[in-house]
């Protein structure tokens, strides 16, 4: 059974003979069966009425395409079957507790949708004049203002597309800052501990700079001493990125200790925010010494993760960094006596001296859609909401870490915040591991924990509940992971079978990345070559 | 508070079992200094959905939608109509609230349409891979730029005049972070050609658009046979999905890369996001593409299905190594893409195509006939540029008054490149013949 | 095993064992276990946030209530799993072929639903000034316009609510023309064929008329001389109700013939429209000599079914019929120069003389949410495409009946028109029956057909699939039924299981009837029962 | 076309099976005289979803809505705001485009929300047993009638000079064509009370409403118990079921049947329809009961699941011996009512009928305010009933000059009932004060 890098199998245990009944369509009951679009459509159907082209102008010069591209087409009525039946073999939050930690998969309000979908934000173009999209703008100006206030910060960037983007959107900042400073070229450590998330060691080095790994201390935070060691020479330090709370569900103790310490070093101090869900209303990054913090709206402020996206990740940025903030920026233009939002697309458009953004991340200015999601759920939670839901998010999943101990191994003592970690210790090393409780959990219908994450813990297992499920869903889930738990402690071999109720059966994974089958062609099917 | 299912009682006995005295326990690793006492001063507390809606309705209400009149605004977005049930399937439960598919089992759905999608960028663009996209089009863009550099071995990109400017920002602010070099060529309706004579032995690869930011369609043949002679690559950049309807495909014209922004298929204009960004390579450069793979395999019973694959270029596995630190991309928006352009077809595209460019000939028709305006772009699929007397800004102002959204000044995206005078305007499906008179109409009124 | 009306078992036999995998929490995957809301619900829980009332004001008189009523309530992120899971426990059309004869399920379209919430539809009020509201009185008029171009008649009321409620609209006018020729009392006789919907017959007792039924012919139509027998004496004749196509899915070639005999007996033809779908575009009922006509909006023009409701029975009247059609009315006003759209809604009011409405059906004036539905398809497809859909729906039925007559039964010789027709002949009176069929098809993956109705075949199995099938989909189902059929043949038992895929096995409905559970209560459950 | 999924080379094979030259062979019992040759004259061919769309929605912009500005309109419908989870459920295709659930074992999302449904509808209104829905409140008050004569074997029926006069209208419809005697009491705001002395043996039921057309609230137990002393039954109507958050529920005044309206809760206006008609009654009478009945039952694994049962009673069993023809009724509308409900539960439902009484109160005040105006109701939920010097029609027309649209004139419903002058205004959590500020000047202005 093969490994890849994070020590996890990828191919499953030969499969026990299930005496199940046999259909002749390949559906079984309310599952349907659905095959690909290329298997089901063809190039001469349409699910589109069009009106005839008038007469016969071209002006394409040399380059009229000489042959279609064969995508297939469907009738509507085929088209939303292909969609709803691909649709019910997907786990949603709208089916049940969705656990992954780091992830927070909270509820999704359909109001945010229906505002989203209001003809005024939805069907207005980026480039139309700023007067006629005033109240596009009111919305922007609306929500960095909650943002700002949330977190205690100067300023905040709008245009990064999601965290990742954000982080980017940080430590560009940072790099414009050392270059103002004329450092840019000796200032290139960052510092990230272990525990870190993917996106910040990648982050780092894309945007040149090299990276050096902080060792965890045994309480799940920082080592304060390691971290020290590495400051013995700041002269070439850049800055810090670090998760709080952090990716252990644990909020770092020494947080101030550190930013001064990153500081009086002549670094800067990143805060990666994907956890700001634990602790909104309750403490500001600004006052804990945070100089850029990406935000995730797809995850702290409830816009729908999407199967991947689209997100979100505005990013706050400290005094010291502010004029670095790259473009467009929001600005307000008084002149002719009426107030009136514009967007500064260019530096000299900026107002204030020494203002020295570092670029541009994309195109336009964000992601508008999401931003009325944000702050319609912001303006319905309200800062009273927006602290409660913080604090019954830490709740739930101290209510779940209490009620899982009893049989599972918390990665580390004491109270957890939004999530809570465990190891897979309580199995005494019998063959029964992380990956097989997971699948287990998809049995009972729920979607399993975050696995093997943070890589500091041995197969880790990381459930962050949010503050959206009640009490009755916790102790559903708890009770059925327990009573895994348990056999997984027995070692029950069965497990390795599961999940044996879902649409599938485990994937083989080393075969899709051994011979990747990334499109659909008639000739190649891992199927068929299965069947070989 | 309507989206909290605990009540007071819950959080009692739930507290209870946890052993805490209260919330405050689980925050005691919180600086003193930095615990908030009373809730944050500045912002209002909780609302109900009406008053919440209203409020929003009302900043809606105060933005003119490109629905309302004459409206020929594009330049990188652009304004057609998507089908109903596109928006359906969207919205349903099983794809809106889910996450990334990383337990293929219970995610099959997101899955095989994420595959699909590749699929249908792969062909679309005539590239033998796609992957299951990008942020938007300017940011696969960029990533084009770092993975050409990766493939090439090489620290040196260059930029069409023709490409959009926001694109070549967004591409100028990673490469050079990067430490790659950015040449970028001046702006100019026919800004791609000059391609070909600037790309040299250490350019790793020139970002060539067609139809470009004015417009204008280029051959990219000849530029693509360049770039290859100099052992550079061909990153093709469209910001007009629905041109390769007509339009001779990238793949043909010999494009290594195709970094492409789909936003004109399932997706509404949004003012400016989310988006889709597409990204198409050749098979031979896959393990150095940046985002995610959807891959076909078979389950433990035998049966076909899909998984993300080649994850070891991913940050979440290879980390410092990775390939792009992307993480979440544009999920939600690929579908709609996906299920747009699976009701529409080879037949539904060309057909849609056709009805795009010949909007733009008409408008290209009477807006020529004004007296002073001069049509500058020859070969176009659904917008255009055209040089006006009077400075192009004060046209768009003028003509706003009029109640035609008239376009985009070069001189908005380009303040510098000695263009003021040069008006860039698209045309869709949506564009009626009512709306081309009375943007002629107002055009003559204003330059009178 | 008990018997219902219709002659089909009700218990289902006994269950073999399963050797099924159990779950702690009753979920099988993402199949979701989902309790009733009384069960999961509290009484201090609310999905609602509202502003608090501002003082103590109260003009109730005595009537303030004394205590709450008890309702659950659930907050916003459990009322959307609540539903979300349950909605997965149903089949639909947009998960497959819904081939429920008599129902033409067909695709519903995404388009009627979004122009059905525009809130100038959606969000005005039927009391408000005519003169605020001409653009909703406009759908209706051009509603009426294409009803009655479709159909050859004369006029239409809109009103009714569904067909049945259609079939009381047409009944009642005629009633009215009876009145008006002063022979309500002795003209009292309705005749309805054996193949009549029970509609029908229950309609013509709630008009105060008498039921006397007709003999079908061999051939599936109306046995032309039982019919001219009950005309021997046509002093009572009040009318008949024929439907056509007919529910044996065949057209009455004897309808003009039919028409002419009852009106020489002084008759009326109401004519049941709920198969409209098959002929539309190729003949118009008002050249048939129709009377009275409903329309189901619901079936031949896509508005969705929504689980049973609700629907729109639009009525179109002859010229005979038109002067008793009920109030309200559409009527136009041009005093003072422009057209205004009015309601006439007192018989003073209208125009013409002669005038003499028989009533009201409802309160308001029909069904406007159906209405916006049914115009935008009736605008998208066009007179050209409804022709089209309607001949693609009988092609569709005449293949379906093509390909399983090899192996089952058809009820009638001949083409069929929208829906095929089976009897259980072909099982030779084998334990297997029609509904052991019908539950078979669900664990394939589809719908069962109409089954025992109509009532003049044994067994009957009426298969509508509509236009909105592909071919595709009408070949999965025929394989897939033909090997039902095979096995019925051979009097596989396990059909007698079936469905052993779906949610849940066959449902005891005899109990359901004899010891009925219409409410929750926490101390009545028939599982408890059960149990005990 | 673009509903249609038979491609040209489909149906030539397909007749091809079928053995048919072509479709006309299926026509072929058309009597030859009735058969259309060409496509109907005088209607549109088709058309796409662009163009549809801007048809139906240039038609909706003429409509003023119940959102734009001040609205006081009630009588039978009321504007509530539902919120958007509740529209998201209903839109689920296996709720919207799924039949009635004949088929139980694949049908158990719609029968579970039934007998759900059934259950909220008893207890709100405090009565033993509800069904599945009637078509809306004035079609449910016909069949209570009609099931109080079965039920007592008489046939004669008593309204209240209180009840809407269309119920009464849909109600004397129905009755006479069954034979059954319509006696109604003259309108009048206080028209429940006259019941009392007009009961006499040969009546079957007396139908009281309460909050009346007028708004007028009125205690039913002594008309129950006159009701019953003469063996009559007490149909109790109600078409602002929001009331029953805050007022004496039926079954505590001795209500026999209820017949209701529930669009208030979950379902919009739409200009009249669709909405839900709500139907309750005793235990010992549901065997007359009209309308689709939801039991639980067990499966044959015994597992709970629901089915529609009792159907002996209805038409597709019992034809013409069937309490009532009804087949489809108001499926999707009861979801969205139980949603909606489910959604407020006991808490939210009073506090919402607080926040509507409220309203009305304020209203009451600042209309009674108005120099001229009498108010004429005393005891009242959410509506009021006032009395203008001028001709109440007048007054309606002339507000809505004024942007206001004031409620409905009493002689639109009564025209011959002397009751020229009155106004009924209904007032919601959708109203604010700012609404009722702006009613009271314009009326002050109205009838200055
Ligand atoms: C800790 C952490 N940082 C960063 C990210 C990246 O955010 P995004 O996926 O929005 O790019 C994530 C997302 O999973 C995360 O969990
Ligand atoms: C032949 C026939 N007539 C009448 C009806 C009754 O129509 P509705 O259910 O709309 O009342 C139906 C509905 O199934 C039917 O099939």
């Amino acid at each position: 059974m093969s490994m890849n890098a994070q020590g996890r199998p990828t191919s499953p245990a030969t499969l026990a003979a299930s005496g199940d009944v046999q259909t002749t369509t390949g559906s079984r009951g309310l599952q349907q069966r659905e095959d690909l679009i290329f298997e089901i459509g063809s190039v001469d159907k349409t699910g589109v009425d069009l009106p005839m082209p008038k007469g016969r102008k071209s002006r394409l010069g040399t380059l009229k395409r000489k042959s279609g591209a064969g995508l297939p087409g469907l009738a509507e009525p085929e088209t939303m079957r292909h969609y709803v039946r691909l649709s019910q073999k997907n786990y949603a939050i709208d089916l049940g507790l969705f656990p992954l930690g780091s992830c927070t998969m909270k509820h999704n309000p359909r109001l945010n949708e229906r505002m989203a979908r209001l003809p005024g934000f939805a069907d207005v173009h980026p480039l139309q004049p700023e007067t006629s999209v005033q109240g596009a703008m009111d919305v922007i100006e609306e929500l960095e203002d909650w943002l700002i206030k949330l977190t205690g910060m100067t300023s905040v960037a709008m245009s990064p597309k999601a965290g990742a983007h954000g982080e980017l959107c940080g430590m560009l900042a940072i790099r414009e800052a050392l270059i103002a400073r004329g450092e840019a070229d000796v200032r290139t450590r960052v510092l990230v501990p272990e525990s870190a998330h993917g996106t910040n060691p990648a982050t780092a080095i894309q945007c040149g700079f090299k990276v050096d790994e902080i060792a965890a201390a045994p309480d799940g935070r920082v080592d304060l001493e390691n971290f020290k060691e590495k400051l013995a020479d700041p002269s070439d330090i850049a800055g810090i990125m670090l998760t709080n709370p952090n990716t252990c569900g644990l909020f770092e103790r020494d947080i101030k200790e550190i930013a001064d310490l990153i500081h009086d070093a002549g670094g800067y101090f990143y805060c990666d925010g994907a956890n700001f869900n634990a602790i909104v209303g309750r403490v500001r990054p600004g006052d804990l010494g945070v100089d850029a913090m990406h935000i995730n709206l797809h995850k702290t402020f409830s816009t729908p993760h999407g199967g991947g996206g689209p997100g979100s990740g505005p990013t706050v940025l400290s005094a010291a960094l502010t004029p670095y903030a790259p473009l467009p920026q929001l600005a307000v233009d008084n002149s002719g006596g009426t107030r009136t939002l514009v967007f500064a697309e260019h530096a000299e458009q900026l107002a204030g001296a020494g203002r020295q953004p570092f670029g541009r991340l994309c195109a336009f200015h964000g992601q508008m859609g999401m931003f009325v999601r944000a702050l319609t759920y912001m303006l319905s939670h309200g800062a009273d909401g927006l602290k409660q839901a913080a604090e019954d998010a830490v709740l739930n999943a101290n209510y779940l870490q209490a009620r899982l101990k009893t049989t599972m191994s918390p990665a580390f003592d004491g109270y957890c915040m939004h999530e809570a970690l465990f190891s897979d210790a309580f199995l005494n090393g019998n063959e029964i591991e992380t990956l097989d409780i997971a699948k287990a959990l998809i049995d009972e219908g729920f979607h399993p924990m975050t696995m093997y994450f943070p890589l500091v813990v041995h197969g880790a297992m990381l459930i962050e509940p949010t503050e959206t499920e009640s009490r009755r869903e916790l102790d559903r889930f708890a009770d059925a992971l327990l009573s895994i738990a348990e056999r997984a402690r027995r070692a029950d071999p069965s497990l390795k079978q599961a999940p044996m109720l879902a649409p599938m059966r485990r994937l083989d994974e080393t075969q899709a990345a051994r011979r990747p089958v990334l499109t659909w062609s008639p000739s190649v099917s891992p199927v068929r070559r299965a069947a070989e | 508070m309507r989206y909290l299912p605990l009540t007071p009682e819950d959080r009692a006995d739930m507290l209870h079992v946890v052993g805490a005295e209260s919330v405050d326990s689980f925050y005691e690793d919180v600086p003193k200094s930095a615990r908030l006492k009373a809730t944050i001063e500045g912002l209002p507390d909780h609302q109900g959905e009406l008053a919440v809606e209203r409020h929003m309705s009302r900043l809606a209400a105060k933005n003119r939608t490109a629905s309302d009149g004459a409206f020929f605004v594009g330049c990188g977005a652009y304004k057609h109509h998507v089908p109903a049930s596109v928006d359906h399937i969207i919205q349903r439960s099983e794809f809106l609230t889910t996450y990334t598919p990383y337990q293929p089992e219970i995610a099959q759905g997101t899955l095989q349409t994420l595959f699909e999608f590749q699929t249908q960028v792969a062909m679309l663009t005539d590239m033998e891979v796609a992957n299951a996209s990008m942020y938007d089009g300017s940011t696969a863009c960029a990533e084009g730029a770092l993975m050409a550099c990766r493939v090439t071995r090489r620290k040196k990109v260059m930029l069409s005049g023709g490409l959009h400017p926001h694109y070549a920002d967004a591409t100028r602010t990673l490469c050079e972070a990067a430490g790659i070099e950015v040449v970028q060529l001046t702006p100019a309706i026919d800004g791609e050609r000059a391609l070909i004579d600037a790309v040299d032995e250490e350019t790793a690869c020139v970002i060539a658009q067609s139809p470009n930011v004015f417009g204008q369609l280029t051959d990219l043949s000849p530029i693509a046979d360049a770039a290859h002679d100099k052992g550079a690559l061909l990153v093709d950049v469209i910001t007009e999905i629905v041109s390769l309807g007509l339009v001779a495909p990238p793949g043909e014209m010999g494009a290594d890369i195709v970094a492409a922004e789909g936003q004109s298929i399932g997706n509404s204009l949004n003012f400016g996001g989310p988006y889709v960004g597409l990204f198409a390579c050749r098979q031979k450069h896959v393990r150095q593409a940046p985002g995610r793979l959807c891959g076909e395999t078979v389950d433990a019973s035998g049966a076909r299905g899909f998984v993300l694959t080649l994850s070891t270029r991913e940050q979440h596995i290879r980390r410092d190594k990775a390939t792009s630190n992307i993480c979440t991309n544009a999920g939600l928006c690929t579908l709609a893409f996906t299920a747009h352009l699976t009701l529409l077809g080879d037949k539904g595209l060309s057909h849609l195509a056709e009805l795009n460019h010949e909007a733009a000939c008409d408008l290209a028709d009477a807006l020529g006939a004004v007296k002073g305006v001069e049509i500058l772009t020859d070969a176009y699929f659904n917008e255009i540029s055209y040089k006006t007397p009077k400075p192009a800004h004060e046209v768009i102002v003028a003509l706003e008054a009029k109640g035609v959204l008239g376009g985009v000044a070069a001189s908005r995206l380009m303040p510098d490149a000695g263009l003021d005078n040069v008006v860039i305007a698209a045309a869709t499906e949506c564009t009626t013949d009512e709306d081309i008179q009375t943007y002629a109409q107002a055009l003559t009124e204003v330059l009178a």
